[in-house]
């Protein structure tokens, strides 16, 4: 029973979590050496190696940082990143946390990220980095709204909060195709969860860093592995709302999910390298302007369906 | 049972993180002065950063807040949507409506550029 | 030993290398973009080395050594042809391009392993303001606003807003010469507000660009149109490198440095130009800002000038340019987006020159003036430093939305010295076949 | 956790709260005041509906309507706030004080 | 209602952070740092409702409190001196009588808990919280739920109105500022100002 419902899920999650970040650096390395940025030596060992690197290299402090927000927001935004891969179920079983509102729990990870990482470039007390948290709090502020209606658009055909009821309402047909829209403005709200490609505005080329442009060492290895980490999450919520989570033939459960948030993972990792950074004013009006009708037209949609 | 796994995962997780950063923080002197000042290319800010930041999308923020709110009613409305099948379609109808009307009103003030 | 080995490993990892650049130092920085053992980094906190390649005069030490001294230890320092700083003679200084890539990743092993110790620190460790923990507190601040607590004063308010009529602080602050963002060398006074632009004063212009040789030999004597309209490319090929990697597009800006790498007159940009368009890099990276008026744009001449709407080349004087079909091209808007526009097509009307010039192996006909990438250079009058038009530019753009118009401008002066052909790739003249 | 522990805890919270809403002399904090009440206040709520009144589903309801009014107390506030700020110019302390009188 | 102890002291530490956090909104320099102990002591309110099974509140207290204390601290930081608190201050008035008013609240309100009689109803075990939520909003409480719409919609309106510089109000301002200094650029700013920064780059220049 304890070993059942709390041992193993808790061992699922922080594996998931740990080999899921190294996957996430191991993959993007090779998309980008495939996009012809490549770099020497295995693309294996090279996250480690330069997790390595991190470690020896020695923690840099700014002149005034407010210490324990500037040293806990990444470690919060690493358990904000667990938190998120706790909610998605692995098989009809095996799920850490399965509330009945996981769907809304979700959401609220989304929107404390938001303050995470705003907290993380605040309390460095520095000019670029302030200026990229900020840059994100206006994004993270225009995502959040588009992921809510998404989100409450696969929960219309399951009639729940629930990951593991959505799941479950997906064994006809994948809300992928039942809901063509959800994916690709869910897939934004997954680059911008994560500041990835497009949408890193908080720690961009042009702040040199950013957020994370005053950090070094460890807690800049903190910080990156976060970031990581919120793909992985990120990717099983997907690969769960959308991509039927656990569903399919021959294979068991959980290597399905592993495979859709491999694919998941892919796609986002390929966007962050192939599209520019857009310009935050842009960013901000086309989320709210474009996006967001598009969330109530993908709802609007669900609606239908679900009631046809 | 639920929360008491998370409860545990969080846990671990921020064990594990301080695990990471620790260790080396802890052993390390305070760097000078010289490195403490912020990266600016070689240059030197005249003062500290933190100050009266001018947000420009303020207007967006409060916008979104009472936008927010609505999002409150949808997620138990999203659960009962089938049980009550035409009604709640119209009920979402006028939501959306209300909220595209905020929104486009937002737009045509220009709410979305930076202030 | 557990330290030992997470250094040995550490050892292993591509090189973070932050480039500090001074005079001619932007070449050796795309060689080693396209280095698969380096790695560059945007901040000094990212990075194992500091790698200073070119000259930095004597006016910028001080900021060199500011930055010198915020790179985290353990690091090193390498000198690709300039003079290492006083404090550090034992520094190492390479001047051969072939050995600088193997020399960065032999520093970052040698600090990772211990056979070379950190580079010390040249700035005494005091903080910016004499300050010591003053107060019950020990922040040293007087009152709420007073003081200067922990080193510097409080961000003020100075300057009434730009935009809107809310008056809040502004940040001033200098930035450069070492920002990656900024033209090497280029030094500015910057006042923010929030994230907007409020002043933008250039205090040290940006060092005269080295441009390819062939452009100094077009002014004794005839050269090859093809070889000229290549170097013509190239050199806008790399501005979009810099443009790219500004916007994040890093892969596309190492494609593009492998095109101009590789410049031949059968290049072809229209795949590049779609690819751009489709990614959305015109319409929702570059903005529609800093467009530049009449003045302003004959004041900086060259493509900038095109873009905006003026139809000046010199190349339209000349008679064998004339023969090829030459006219020049141009946008009407002037501001960043058109300038990316103009740069496309420009290096699409280079390529298409240089095809039909090798071909009949034409030679330019005018001598003594010429129209370099950067502008007309009449008579003895070299292109010169335009920066200080940033002043009237800048101010009221955001933050990102600035540093791109800088990046699509070309402002700093022409160098007396052609690039060092050792430097600059192997000079790609055509290959034979054209010029049979 | 009992009704009584819980019903503690929202005392104390709002007590907390009209300290703060009381004491500070900025209009933002003073929103802050005003929003730890609430806090109180809609726990208090929760703990009715979920130990005294069986689940009754006004109870949720009632909270739903404490966090609506914060979010308009809160949307219309700042809006405020802005619109003083930009008429005067002045720190908001004073600016606000002068609307009083 | 039966719950382990575990339940028990979980609710005995959130009650404690919720006011810890609650009470260092109110003595803490900074001002970042005072939004997010409010956010702090929300989300452990939060995780109480949780325990208490109020599943979807709690958890929409979560988000809902996240975005409005991040906008808080926006505004927080946008509009105090000292927003970071590097310079210790104590903005308060009339402290005395505010502690005397919180402790009389507490005092009255945690009487009427310790001594009112309320009755025991604990939920029925088969209750599902949200879509009970569902059934009363889209059921009896169908008006509040739509004027709760037109509420939120005239406050959007009205938080446009009110803050936007190029809201309806501020057009009039906008006829007496000049235009852009460059085209498509923004406006220049109030005329003073334009003069000012004239000034300032002229200084720069020489």
């Amino acid at each position: 029973m304890i070993w059942e419902q709390l041992v193993l899920p808790t061992l699922t999650v922080l594996l998931a979590l740990g080999i899921g970040a190294y996957a996430v650096a191991v993959l993007d390395r090779l998309i980008a050496g495939a996009l012809g940025l490549s770099r020497a030596g295995s693309a294996w060992l090279a996250p480690l190696a330069r997790g390595a690197w991190l470690l020896t290299q020695s923690a840099n402090v700014t002149e005034a940082p407010d210490w324990q927000a500037w040293r806990l927001a990444p470690l919060l935004y690493l358990m904000l990143a667990a938190v998120g891969l706790a909610l998605v179920p692995w098989s009809a079983s095996l799920v850490a946390t399965d509330l009945a509102t996981s769907v809304v729990l979700w959401g609220s990870v989304e929107a404390l990220a938001t303050v995470v990482i705003f907290l993380h470039g605040w309390s460095a007390n520095a000019p670029l980095a302030l200026i990229g948290a900020y840059r994100y709090v206006a994004l993270g502020l225009s995502y959040i709204l588009i992921s809510m209606f998404v989100l409450i658009g696969v929960a219309l055909p399951a009639e729940s909060l629930q990951f593991t009821q959505v799941v479950a309402s997906q064994a006809e047909l994948w809300n992928v195709i039942r809901q063509p829209l959800g994916l690709p403005l869910f897939l934004i709200v997954g680059l911008g969860v994560s500041f990835w490609g497009p949408l890193n505005l908080a720690d961009s080329t042009d702040l040199a860093g950013g957020t994370a442009s005053e950090v070094s060492g460890p807690p800049r290895l903190a910080w990156n592995l976060a970031r990581a980490a919120m793909l992985v999450a990120f990717s099983g919520v997907a690969a769960t709302v959308f991509l039927g989570g656990w569903l399919g033939p021959w294979l068991p459960g959980p290597l399905w999910l592993v495979l859709k948030m491999f694919a998941v993972l892919l796609a986002l990792l390929l966007a962050g390298r192939l599209l520019p950074r857009l310009s935050p004013e842009r960013c901000v009006t086309l989320m709210w302007v474009v996006l967001l009708p598009l969330s109530f037209v993908d709802l609007v949609w669900a609606g239908l369906e679900a009631l046809l | 049972m639920e929360l008491l796994t998370l409860f545990i995962i969080m846990l671990v997780i921020l064990c594990a993180g301080l695990a990471v950063q620790w260790p080396t923080v802890r052993r390390q002197s305070l760097p000078t002065y010289p490195q403490r000042a912020p990266f600016l290319g070689g240059g030197l800010p005249d003062t500290h950063a933190w100050n009266r930041y001018h947000v420009r999308y303020y207007p967006m923020t409060l916008l979104l807040i009472a936008f927010e709110m609505e999002m409150m009613f949808m997620y138990p409305w999203a659960v009962v949507f089938v049980e009550k099948g035409m009604m709640a379609m119209m009920e979402m109808g006028m939501f959306l409506a209300i909220l595209s009307v905020g929104i486009v009103y937002a737009w045509r003030e220009g709410v979305f550029r930076w202030q | 030993m557990a330290v030992s080995w997470l250094r040995r490993l550490a050892a292993r990892a591509p090189v973070p290398v932050f480039p500090a650049l001074g005079v001619h130092g932007d070449a050796m920085l795309r060689e080693l973009a396209l280095d698969p053992g380096v790695e560059l980094v945007g901040s000094p906190r990212h990075a194992s080395v500091l790698l200073v390649a070119g000259g930095v005069p004597p006016d910028q030490h001080a900021a060199l050594r500011r930055v010198h001294d915020q790179v985290p230890r353990p690091f090193a320092t390498l000198w690709w042809r300039s003079e290492p700083l006083d404090g550090l003679e034992n520094a190492t200084r390479i001047d051969a391009p072939s050995a600088l890539s193997d020399a960065l990743i032999a520093a970052h092993r040698d600090v990772m392993l211990g056979r070379r110790g950190s580079s010390p620190r040249l700035l005494p460790d005091e903080p910016p303001n004499p300050w010591e923990g003053l107060g019950d507190d020990g922040h040293g601040g007087e009152g709420m606003m007073g003081g200067v607590p922990y080193g510097r004063p409080m961000a003020m308010n100075m300057h009434d807003d730009l935009r809107d009529g809310l008056t809040l602080d502004s940040l001033t602050f200098r930035l450069g010469p070492f920002f990656p963002a900024l033209p090497p060398g280029m030094q500015a006074e910057v006042t923010l507000q929030g994230d907007l632009v409020q002043t933008w004063a250039v205090q040290h212009a940006p060092y005269p660009l080295g441009l390819d040789a062939v452009f100094f030999d077009a002014r004794q004597q005839p050269v090859s149109i093809a070889e000229l309209e290549l170097a013509r490319a190239r050199y806008h090929l790399y501005r979009l490198f810099h443009g790219l990697w500004l916007a994040g597009l890093e892969s596309v800006g190492l494609h593009v440095l492998r095109l101009a790498r590789s410049l031949t007159p059968d290049s072809r940009v229209d795949g590049l130009r779609r690819r751009l368009a489709r990614c959305g890099f015109f319409d929702l990276t570059m903005t529609a800002s800093a467009a530049l008026d009449d003045e302003q744009a004959r004041q900086i001449g060259g493509p900038a000038a095109r873009a905006a709407g003026l139809a000046d080349d010199l190349r339209s004087e000349d008679a064998n340019y004339r023969r090829l079909g030459f006219t020049p091209v141009c946008q009407q808007e002037g501001n960043t987006r058109a300038r990316w526009w103009q740069a496309l097509a420009e290096i699409d009307q280079s390529l298409a020159l240089a095809r039909q010039a090798a071909a009949r192996d034409v030679q330019t006909s005018e001598v003594g003036s010429v129209e370099t990438p950067r502008g007309p250079w009449r008579e003895g009058q070299r292109p010169q430093d335009a920066s200080h038009l940033l002043d009237e530019l800048l101010p009221g753009l955001e933050w990102g939305e600035a540093l791109a118009a800088i990046a699509s401008l070309d402002l700093a002066a022409v160098s007396e010295w052609p690039l060092d052909a050792s430097v600059a790739e192997p000079r790609t003249t055509p290959p034979e076949e054209y010029r049979a | 956790m009992t009704l009584m522990m819980l019903l503690l805890l929202a005392a104390a919270l709002i007590g907390i709260g009209l300290y703060g809403a009381l004491s500070q002399q900025s209009f933002v904090m003073l929103m802050m005041g005003l929003e730890l009440i609430l806090n109180g206040v809609m726990l208090a709520a929760v703990a009715f509906w979920a130990l005294s009144g069986a689940g009754a589903p006004p109870g949720q309801l009632l909270t739903i309507v404490v966090m609506a009014v914060m979010a308009i107390e809160m949307a219309m506030g700042f809006a405020l706030v802005v619109a003083v700020y930009r008429g005067k110019q002045a720190d908001m302390t004073e600016a606000l004080s002068e609307l009083k009188h | 209602m039966n719950h382990g102890i575990g339940v028990d002291i979980a609710f005995f530490l959130l009650a404690v952070l919720a006011i810890y956090s609650g009470w260092r909104v109110f003595c803490t320099d900074s001002m970042v740092r005072a939004s997010f102990f409010l956010l702090v002591s929300f989300i452990a309110v939060g995780a109480i409702m949780l325990l208490l099974t109020a599943v979807y509140l709690g958890v929409a207290m979560f988000f809902m409190m996240a975005v409005e204390m991040m906008v808080m601290a926006l505004f927080m930081v946008m509009f105090m001196m000292n927003p970071a608190g590097l310079n210790p201050m104590k903005m308060v008035h009339q402290e005395r009588v505010a502690m005397a008013v919180g402790a009389v609240g507490f005092m009255v309100l945690g009487a009427m808990a310790l001594f009112a009689e309320f009755p025991e109803r604990p939920l029925p075990a088969d209750l599902e919280p949200v879509a009970a939520l569902g059934r009363e909003l889209l059921g009896e409480s169908m008006l509040i739920f739509e004027s709760a719409g037109i509420v939120l919609l005239t406050t959007m309106i009205g938080v446009v109105v009110l803050s936007s510089h190029r809201g309806r109000y501020g057009g009039a301002e906008t006829g007496s500022v000049p235009p852009g200094l460059m085209p498509g650029g923004e406006p220049a700013g109030q005329p003073a100002q334009g003069e000012d920064s004239e000034g300032g780059h002229q200084h720069h220049h020489h």
